[in-house]
C-alpha cells in the first residue's frame, strides 16, 4: 500500500457527503413509504459506509488483497443472513407440505 | 527531523519497511472481518426479531429520541473527519497537526459517550431496562423488552468500543508526544484509524435501524 | 423386544422406507470404502520399500479422474437426497385426514403428559391402535425435548412456546421404547415410556376400562367436554359468548381467517389460540378492545389444548347452513 | 544448502534455560512447545471423562454416577476437549512451530500477539475447566437454550465466558497464520509451491476468523440472559431457541473444518514424505482446503433437522452438505492415487496416516447418513450421530495429530522416538478405536439416545463392547504419551532429516536455530520434489 496522501479537500468533501446522507436519512424516515423505508435506509446507510471504507479508510488505495477480506466480512455475513432468514421465513409453508 | 527511513522501527521477522506496513494493514482488515461477524450476529437477532414482531419494535422505538441519535451519528461522523485527517497529518509528520486532531476526535468522542450516558439514564428512569421492573406502557408493548434488549445489547457493545477507542487515542497521544524529536512511523496511528472508522460505519447502520422505525411522521415502515 | 439381531423393529408405515434408505446408505458407504481401502492396501504391498514393481512414468495429474470422482459422488449423493427430502416432508406434513387419532403429547422436565381425543391421559404411556394414522400435536412446558420411538422410525424436537405435528401409523402390535432424545437435564434419560400398539378392538375395550374407575364426570369427559369444562369455569363465557359484544364470538373459529388491528391477516390455527389465551394484547382482533386479561401460569398446557379441542368442535351455525367461509372476522 | 548443523547451544531449545526466556518468549517454536504443554493437560482431562462415561455406560442402569454428575462428566469431556484441545491442537502447536519454517521465514507476523494467544488460550482453558470440574455444568457442550439460559443452575455463565475468553486465542492464531501466510513466504515460494499443510493451515485460519466471533456474540447473550433476564432465546418472553441453534452451529459446524482440516495437511505432509512421490492433483488438494472452508459455512442446518427448523430451509442445507463433502472425497482419491507407483515405508507417522484416511472415510461416508433428511429423522441425536463425530474427531483430527507430532518430533526435539513402540501404539489407537465406535453406530440405529447415563438392557452388550475398546484406545494413546516423554531425555538424537523428507523445515538444522535460517533460502522447485533419484527408499539418519 503505497503511502498515498490525499489532498484535505478530498477528506472534506467526503465528510459532506456523509453529512449530507445522514440529512436524506432523517428525512426520508418521516415520509411513509411503507416497507421502502427500510430498503431506502439501508441502501444510504450501505452507501455512507463505502464511503467511509473507500477514503477514509483508504480502501480504494490499498492492496487486493486487503479489499478482497474487506468483502469476505460482509460476504460471510450475509450468508448467515440469508439462510437463518431462509428458515424463519419459510416455516409457515409448513402447513400446505409438498 | 533529518532522520533515514532505517532507523523506523523494523520487526526482526520482517524483510523491509513495505512488507511490514502491509501486514499490519491486512492485519487489522482481518480483524475488523472479525469486528463485522461480531456485530453481525447481533444484526442477526435484530433481523429476526423485526420480522417476528414488526408492531412492538416500531411502537417501542417510539421512545427513543431521534434528535439524540442524529446528533450523535453527526458526532460520529465529524471524528471520522479529524481522525481521518489526523492520519494524514501522520503520514506528512506534522505531529503537532497529528496531536491536534486526535484531541479533537477524542472530545468528539466524549461527547458522544456523555449523550449516550444520558440516552441510558432517560431509560432507566422509564422502566425501559430489559429485567424484572421493566414495563412499557406503550400501545402494542407486548415484546417491547425484546426490542430494548437488542437495543442496550448492540448500542451497548458499541459504546464499549468507543470506550477502547478512546482508551487507545490517550496511549497514541502520549506515544506521539513522547517520540515527537524523531521521524515516527504511521502504522499505529493508520490502525487506531481504520477502527475508529469501523466504529463510525457500526453507528451509521445502528441510527437508522433503532431509531428512526416506527411512527416518526406519518411514517409506518 | 428385538431379537437382539442389529435392526430394531419395524412396527410403523415409514420403518420399511426408512431400513432401506439404511441400506443403500450403507451399500454406499461400502461401495466408497471399498473403492478406497482396496487400492489403498494393494499400493502398499505393491510399491513397498525396495519391491520390485514398475515405476516408470508415475503420473502426477489427470483432470478426468478428478472430475470422475467429484462428480459421480455428487450425482449418487444428490439422488439419496431427493430421496431423504420427500420422506421427511412426507413424515412432517400434518394430516389432513379426519380419521386420524389425534393425540396431544406434553413434554415437561422428565416426563411426557399423553391425552387422548376421548380424554384418557396418560403419562409416559401410549396406548394406540393399529391401520389408524396417529396424528401427534407436541408442545412443550419448558426446555426443548425430543419425543422419539425407535421402532417407529419417528422423532422430533418438541419446543415450547409452539406446536409441532408427526404423524405415523402403528402397523405390529407390541410394547415400544419411548425416549426423549433432546438433552433436557437432570434426569433426560429417565424421560422414558412405552408405546402400547393394540388391535383396533383392542384400543376400544381399553378406551372403555380405562374410563371405567373414573369416579368423578370430570373423569369421563372427552377433551373436547373437558375443555368446555374449563372453558365456563374461568368465565371466558361472560365474554366470549355470541350475545356479548366486547369479545369476538369463538363459533366456528378454527381454520377461520383473523384480521388483527396491525393489518395481517392470520389464520385461527391452535398456535393463534393459544397466543390469544397467553398473550393477547400481542393478537389484537380488530375492532375490539385489548381487554383480555393473560392466562399465563393460570392455565397449563394441558388446559389449553382442551380448550383448544373445545374450540374446534364448536361449530358456527352460519357455517353449517351455507357451508362457506365467512369473510374475516372484523370486516363487518 | 549446506549440510553444515548450527554449533551446539546455538537451537531455540538449548539457547536459553530460564524460565523467564520461556514464558515471555517471542519465538514462534518456543510457543507451539508452550502450547503443546497446556493442550496434552487438557487432553488428559478431557480423555480422562471419557474413560468414566464409558465405565459408567457398562451397565444399564445409572450405578456409577448420580445421573446430573454424568451431565457434569459429559459436559467436561465435550467442553474441554473441543474447545480447549481439538480445535487449538494443530494449529497452535505444529501450526505455529511449522509454518514459518515451511515459508522460510524467521517468524510468524506478529510475535507478540502469538505469545498473547498463548496466555488468553490458557486462563481462558484453565478458567473454563475450573468452572466445568469444580462448579460443574450440565448443559453439554452445545449450550442449548433454553435449558442452559433458564433452567440449568450450574455455573454456565463462568464456563461460558471462559469459552468465550479462549475463543481470541483462536482468532488472534488464525489472523496471525492468515498474514504470515501472504505476507512472509520466501522468495520464490509462489502458492502453487506451498506444501499442502499450509494450504490446509490458511484455510482453517479462515474458519478461525470467520466463525469465532458470531459464538464468542452467542456466549454472551447467553451470560446476559442468565443475569439480566433479557428474553432472547427465551420463549416466554417472546425469544426463539432456535435462533441459539441457529448462530451456534453457524460457527460450530465450520469448528469441525477447524478440527479437521489441519490434519488433512499433515497427512498430505505425510502421504508425500513416506510414498516418496509428489502428490498426485496437486491444486485439486490444495484448493479443497480452501473450498471446504467457504463451503463450510453454508450447511450448519443439518444439525437442525428435526429442531423446528422449516423443511425447505432443511432441504437447501441438505443439499450443500452433499456438496460440502465432495472437497473431502477428492481429497480422499488423491492421497490414494499418490501411493500410487510409490516407495511406501511404513513408519509410525504412515500408519497413522493410513489409520486416518481408513477412519476418515468411515466418519465422512457415516455424515452423508446424517445429511439425508428423512433417516436423520431417526438417527439424530441418537449413539449413531456420537460414534460419527467421534470417527472424525478421533480417527480423523486425533490420529492426524499424532501423526504430525511422530513426524517432526526429532525436528521439534532434536530427539528420535522408539519406532518398534511408535508402530504398537499406532496398531493399538487403530484397533482400540473401531472396537469403541463401531458398535456405537449399531447402538445408534437401534435407538439408543445420546447422553443418557442409563439406557435399555438390550443395548448393553454394544455398551459393554464399547467401553472395552475404549481401553484398549486409552492404552494405546498412553503408550505414546510414555515413549515420547521418554525420548525427550534417553531418545536417540535426531540428524537433520532423519526421513530424509522435502520441505523448508528439513533444510536447517535439528532442532533448528532461533532464527530459523542462517539466511533466507529461495526456492526454486514445486513442493514435494521426490524426484527418481532419491527414491531409493532408504532413510540415511545422518548423524552430523
Amino acid at each position: 500500500m503505497s503511502v498515498h496522501i490525499l489532498p484535505v479537500k478530498v477528506y472534506v468533501r467526503v465528510f459532506v457527503a456523509l453529512m449530507v446522507g445522514l440529512a436524506i436519512t432523517v428525512w426520508v424516515a418521516t415520509q411513509d413509504l411503507g416497507t421502502w423505508n427500510t430498503i431506502v435506509a439501508m441502501t444510504i446507510a450501505v452507501a455512507k459506509a463505502m464511503v467511509v471504507a473507500l477514503f477514509f479508510m483508504h480502501l480504494r488505495y490499498s492492496s487486493r488483497l486487503t479489499m478482497i477480506w474487506a468483502g469476505a466480512g460482509v460476504f460471510f455475513l450475509l450468508i448467515l443472513f440469508a439462510l437463518t432468514m431462509g428458515d424463519f421465513d419459510t416455516r409457515w409453508f409448513q402447513v400446505k407440505g409438498w | 527531523m533529518s532522520v533515514t527511513e532505517r532507523e523506523l522501527e523494523l520487526g526482526h521477522q520482517f524483510e523491509d519497511l513495505e512488507q511490514q506496513t502491509e501486514a499490519y494493514t491486512v492485519g487489522m482488515w482481518v480483524f475488523l472481518v472479525t469486528e463485522v461477524l461480531f456485530f453481525g450476529a447481533l444484526f442477526m437477532a435484530y433481523i429476526v426479531y423485526r420480522s417476528m414482531y414488526p408492531q412492538d419494535f416500531f411502537a417501542a422505538s417510539g421512545e427513543l429520541d431521534i434528535a439524540l441519535g442524529g446528533l450523535n451519528t453527526a458526532i460520529l461522523i465529524t471524528s471520522s473527519l479529524t481522525m481521518a485527517l489526523a492520519v494524514r497529518s501522520a503520514m506528512l509528520d506534522r505531529w503537532k497537526a497529528q496531536i491536534g486532531y486526535i484531541l479533537a476526535t477524542m472530545g468528539f468522542a466524549f461527547a458522544f459517550l456523555v449523550i449516550k450516558y444520558f440516552e441510558y439514564s432517560s431509560k432507566f428512569e422509564h422502566h425501559l431496562f430489559p429485567g424484572e421492573h421493566f414495563d412499557f406502557k406503550g400501545e402494542n408493548g407486548e415484546h417491547a423488552e425484546m426490542f430494548f434488549s437488542l437495543y442496550f445489547a448492540m448500542t451497548g457493545l458499541h459504546g464499549i468500543h468507543v470506550l477502547v477507542g478512546i482508551l487507545i487515542m490517550v496511549a497514541l497521544v502520549y506515544r506521539t508526544w513522547r517520540m515527537r524529536a524523531q521521524r515516527q512511523d504511521y502504522i499505529p496511528i493508520e490502525l487506531t484509524g481504520l477502527y475508529w472508522h469501523f466504529v463510525d460505519i457500526v453507528w451509521i447502520f445502528l441510527y437508522p435501524l433503532l431509531y428512526l422505525i416506527g411512527p416518526l411522521g406519518s411514517g409506518k415502515g | 423386544m428385538n431379537s437382539g439381531g442389529l435392526m430394531p423393529e419395524q412396527a410403523s408405515n415409514f420403518a420399511q422406507e426408512m431400513d432401506l434408505l439404511y441400506y443403500v446408505l450403507i451399500g454406499l458407504t461400502v461401495f466408497f470404502a471399498l473403492l478406497v481401502f482396496v487400492p489403498m492396501l494393494y499400493f502398499v504391498v505393491k510399491y513397498r520399500a525396495g519391491s520390485k514393481a514398475d515405476r516408470t512414468r508415475p503420473t502426477y495429474h489427470n483432470l478426468k479422474l478428478e472430475l470422475a470422482w467429484s462428480l459421480i459422488p455428487l450425482a449418487m449423493g444428490l439422488v439419496v437426497f431427493v430421496w431423504g427430502a420427500k420422506l421427511f416432508v412426507e413424515m412432517y406434513t400434518p394430516l389432513e385426514s379426519e380419521n386420524a387419532l389425534q393425540i396431544t403429547v406434553v413434554g415437561k422436565q422428565w416426563m411426557w403428559h399423553l391425552q387422548h381425543p376421548t380424554g384418557q391421559r396418560e403419562n409416559n404411556e401410549l396406548h394406540i391402535p393399529t391401520g389408524r394414522p396417529i396424528q401427534l400435536t407436541m408442545i412443550s412446558q419448558d426446555v426443548i425435548h425430543s419425543f422419539f420411538v425407535p421402532a417407529f422410525r419417528i422423532k422430533r424436537d418438541v419446543l415450547p412456546g409452539r406446536y409441532v405435528t408427526m404423524w405415523f401409523e402403528a402397523t405390529k402390535t407390541g410394547r415400544y421404547h419411548l425416549y426423549c432424545a433432546e438433552y433436557c437435564g437432570t434426569d433426560h434419560a429417565k424421560m422414558t415410556g412405552w408405546v402400547y400398539v393394540m388391535k383396533p378392538e383392542e384400543y376400544e375395550r381399553w378406551l372403555v376400562a380405562s374410563k371405567w374407575g373414573a369416579v368423578s364426570d370430570a373423569a369421563r369427559d372427552t377433551m373436547a367436554e373437558a375443555g368446555e369444562r374449563l372453558y365456563n369455569d374461568m368465565q371466558c363465557n361472560s365474554c366470549h359468548d355470541p350475545a356479548a359484544q366486547n369479545a369476538p364470538s369463538l363459533a366456528g373459529l378454527f381454520g377461520k381467517e383473523r384480521r388483527l388491528s396491525d393489518g395481517r391477516v392470520v389464520t385461527a390455527g391452535e398456535d393463534y389460540i393459544r397466543r390469544s389465551i397467553y398473550k393477547p394484547n400481542s393478537m389484537k382482533v380488530i375492532g375490539y378492545e385489548p381487554i383480555m386479561p393473560t392466562y399465563e401460569g393460570l392455565i397449563d398446557e394441558q388446559e389449553v389444548l382442551q380448550l383448544i379441542a373445545y374450540i374446534r368442535s364448536v361449530r358456527d351455525e352460519a357455517d353449517d347452513l351455507t357451508g362457506r367461509e365467512t369473510t374475516p372476522e372484523g370486516d363487518s | 544448502m549446506s549440510h553444515t548443523d548450527a554449533p551446539k547451544g546455538t537451537d531455540y531449545l538449548h539457547a536459553d534455560y530460564s524460565i523467564k526466556s520461556w514464558l515471555l518468549t517471542l519465538d514462534h517454536k518456543r510457543i507451539a512447545i508452550l502450547y503443546l504443554i497446556t493442550i496434552s493437560l487438557f487432553l488428559a482431562i478431557g480423555g480422562s471423562m471419557a474413560l468414566i462415561i464409558r465405565m459408567e455406560l457398562l451397565t444399564p442402569e445409572g450405578d456409577l454416577l448420580m445421573s446430573d454428575t454424568y451431565n457434569k462428566a459429559f459436559t467436561v469431556h465435550g467442553v474441554t476437549l473441543i474447545f480447549f484441545f481439538l480445535i487449538p491442537s494443530i494449529p497452535a502447536v505444529l501450526g505455529n512451530f511449522l509454518i514459518p519454517l515451511m515459508i522460510g521465514a524467521r517468524d510468524v507476523a506478529f510475535p507478540r500477539l502469538n505469545l498473547l494467544s498463548w496466555y488468553v488460550f490458557t486462563t481462558g482453558g484453565t478458567l473454563g475447566v475450573i468452572a466445568l470440574v469444580v462448579g460443574g455444568v450440565d448443559t453439554g457442550w452445545t449450550f442449548y437454550t433454553p435449558y442452559s439460559t433458564s433452567f440449568s443452575n450450574t455455573a454456565v455463565v463462568t464456563a461460558v465466558f471462559a469459552v468465550f475468553f479462549a475463543g481470541f486465542a483462536s482468532i488472534m492464531t488464525g489472523l496471525n497464520f492468515i498474514v504470515t501466510i501472504h505476507k512472509m513466504r520466501a522468495p520464490g515460494l509462489t502458492w502453487s509451491r506451498l506444501p499442502l499443510f499450509i494450504w490446509a493451515q490458511y484455510a482453517t485460519s479462515v474458519i478461525m476468523v470467520l466463525g469465532t466471533p458470531v459464538i464468542a456474540i452467542t456466549l454472551l447473550l447467553i451470560a446476559a440472559e442468565k443475569t439480566l433476564r433479557i428474553g432472547i432465546f427465551d420463549p416466554a418472553l417472546g425469544g426463539d431457541p432456535i435462533l441459539f441453534q441457529h448462530l451456534f452451529w453457524f460457527y460450530s459446524h465450520p469448528a469441525v473444518y477447524i478440527m479437521i482440516l489441519p490434519s488433512m495437511g499433515v497427512i498430505s505432509e505425510l502421504i508425500a514424505c513416506f510414498s516418496r512421490k509428489r502428490i498426485f492433483g496437486y491444486e485439486f488438494v490444495a484448493y479443497s482446503s480452501i473450498a471446504i472452508a467457504v463451503l463450510g459455512f453454508v450447511v450448519w442446518g443439518h444439525h437442525m433437522f428435526v429442531s423446528g427448523q422449516s423443511m425447505y430451509a432443511g432441504m437447501v442445507f441438505s443439499v450443500l452438505s452433499f456438496l460440502v463433502s465432495i472437497p473431502s472425497a477428492v481429497k480422499i482419491f488423491n492421497w490414494i492415487a499418490t501411493m500410487h507407483k510409490g516407495q511406501i515405508r511404513l513408519d509410525s507417522p504412515m500408519l497413522y496416516a493410513l489409520g486416518f484416511i481408513g477412519l476418515f472415510t468411515i466418519g465422512g461416508l457415516t455424515g452423508l447418513f446424517l445429511a439425508v433428511m428423512g433417516l436423520d429423522i431417526h438417527v439424530h441425536d441418537t449413539y449413531f450421530v456420537v460414534a460419527h463425530f467421534h470417527y472424525i474427531m478421533v480417527g480423523g483430527a486425533i490420529l492426524g495429530f499424532f501423526g504430525g507430532i511422530h513426524f517432526w518430533w526429532p525436528k521439534i526435539t532434536g530427539r528420535l522416538y522408539p519406532e518398534i513402540l511408535g508402530k504398537l501404539s499406532a496398531v493399538l489407537i487403530f484397533i482400540g478405536f473401531n472396537f469403541t465406535f463401531l458398535p456405537q453406530f449399531i447402538a445408534g440405529y437401534l435407538g439408543m439416545p445420546r447422553r443418557t447415563h442409563s439406557y435399555s438392557e438390550e443395548f448393553q452388550v454394544l455398551n459393554v463392547l464399547s467401553s472395552a475398546g475404549a481401553s484398549i484406545l486409552a492404552s494405546g494413546t498412553i503408550i505414546a504419551v510414555a515413549y515420547l516423554l521418554w525420548s525427550l531425555w534417553y531418545g536417540e538424537k535426531a540428524g537433520r532429516n532423519p526421513w530424509n523428507a522435502k520441505g523448508l523445515e528439513w533444510e536447517t538444522s535439528t532442532p533448528p536455530p532461533t532464527t530459523n535460517f542462517e539466511r533466507t533460502p529461495t526456492v526454486t522447485e514445486e513442493a514435494y520434489a521426490y524426484g527418481p533419484d532419491d527414491e531409493s527408499g532408504e532413510v540415511n539418519n545422518e548423524r552430523d
